[in-house]
């Protein structure tokens, strides 16, 4: 491991690393939508956006199971082995402790004044 | 019953839901771009089709919220230095 | 064990809610004059006397 | 509601609408506690348990909420009404005699 993101090593199991990144990222929405929408429920008064809501909550349900099955296919996930969870836990957290210590944006960012006015303007 | 307006707290769990929705969409449709898995990527696309059928279902609703108004074709005021 | 650990756990967790709720619908039904509202409780404690048994069922399976 | 305890309360109207919003907050917690449950759950057994008490537990709240609004002990459409309600169970239950 080392600080420069430049150095190709950084990127071996690169897709592997990015995917089950993302894929925790779909799977913790998920499970956030589920539960917000369960708290909106607890609160509507309206029938027709009970129902809205109702629909929604168990589509969302089964989004987070079909994101669950397709993790622990891809062996990105291990809610019945949980030292091999574990594992990726540790793996994944000082894999990303290592990016936020690289230095990824060295220029400037602002770019704000290149979108104050339409083309035309010019 | 269709037109009739929201309650207040029931308004505001929807502000809630419309906002997480919308990030969810964002992330959803915006990183479709970087996976590698075609599976994963397909259920990315699932995600982003259901999320825009729930968020417009959730918007036509939240028109009835008591503190509706005409909706600007831009931010009031551009963030400038 | 054929479950995972956190679902024992929510399990437990809930099962420890839903005593809770039974044990008060049971003994605040009496203080209740109201028929519609005693209707309502009676099937509170309908459902959760079935959810519970359900748990129970989970619970001693997951006993190792 | 045993007459004895009634009167020493002063309880004997709000004791049926004590134990609906009892009912009520119940049912609400219950719904949290079931969602949270319902994505933490994937063995399918349990998750199809727990998504069906979920929607018992949602058919519950909307029976008592449907039940509460239509007695008048829920003005979920009149916030002014809810309030001035609930400045007067307050005072009722700051004004309950300790036994």
């Amino acid at each position: 491991m080392n600080h420069d993101y430049l150095d190709p090593i950084n990127s071996l199991h690169m897709p592997e690393l990015a995917d089950t990144t993302f894929a925790m990222d779909l799977l913790l929405r998920a499970k956030e939508g589920v539960r917000n929408i369960a708290v909106a429920l607890t609160e509507s008064a309206s029938p027709d956006v009970r129902n809205l809501l109702r629909n929604q909550l168990m589509q969302g349900i089964a989004m987070h199971q079909e994101i669950k099955e397709l993790m622990i296919n891809k062996k990105w996930f291990h809610p019945y082995e949980l030292s091999e969870q574990y594992k990726l836990d540790q793996l994944s957290a000082n894999n990303t402790l290592m990016i936020g210590k690289m230095n990824l944006f060295p220029v400037d960012t602002n770019r704000k004044g290149m979108f104050d006015r339409t083309p035309d303007d010019h | 019953m269709e037109n009739q307006k929201l309650a207040d707290h029931e308004s505001l769990d929807l502000h809630e839901i419309i906002n997480f929705k919308t990030l969810c969409l964002a992330k959803s449709k915006l990183m479709q771009g970087l996976v590698f898995d075609h599976d994963l990527r397909a259920l990315m696309q699932k995600d982003v089709e259901q999320s825009m059928q729930a968020l417009g279902e959730l918007q036509a609703v939240y028109k009835r919220a008591p503190f509706e108004a005409p909706v600007p074709q831009n931010r009031p005021t551009p963030i400038l230095n | 064990m054929n479950y995972a650990l956190h679902e024992v756990l929510e399990v437990h967790e809930l099962a420890a809610f839903k005593t809770n709720c039974l044990t008060k619908s049971k003994t605040m039904k009496a203080l209740v004059s109201d028929q519609l509202l005693k209707d309502i409780m009676q099937q509170d404690i309908d459902v959760s006397t079935r959810q519970l048994q359900e748990y129970a069922s989970i619970l001693s399976n997951a006993k190792q | 509601m045993n007459l004895i305890i009634e009167a020493l309360t002063g309880m004997d109207a709000l004791s049926d609408q004590v134990v609906a919003m009892d009912l009520l907050i119940s049912a609400k917690s219950g719904i949290r506690n079931y969602a949270m449950a319902v994505t933490e759950s994937g063995t399918p057994e349990i998750k199809e348990m727990l998504t069906r008490h979920l929607e018992e537990a949602l058919d519950l709240h909307e029976q008592i909420s449907a039940y509460m609004v239509e007695k008048g002990w829920y003005h979920a459409w009149d916030t002014n009404e809810q309030i001035r309600l609930d400045l007067n169970n307050i005072n009722t239950a700051l004004n309950l005699p300790i036994l």
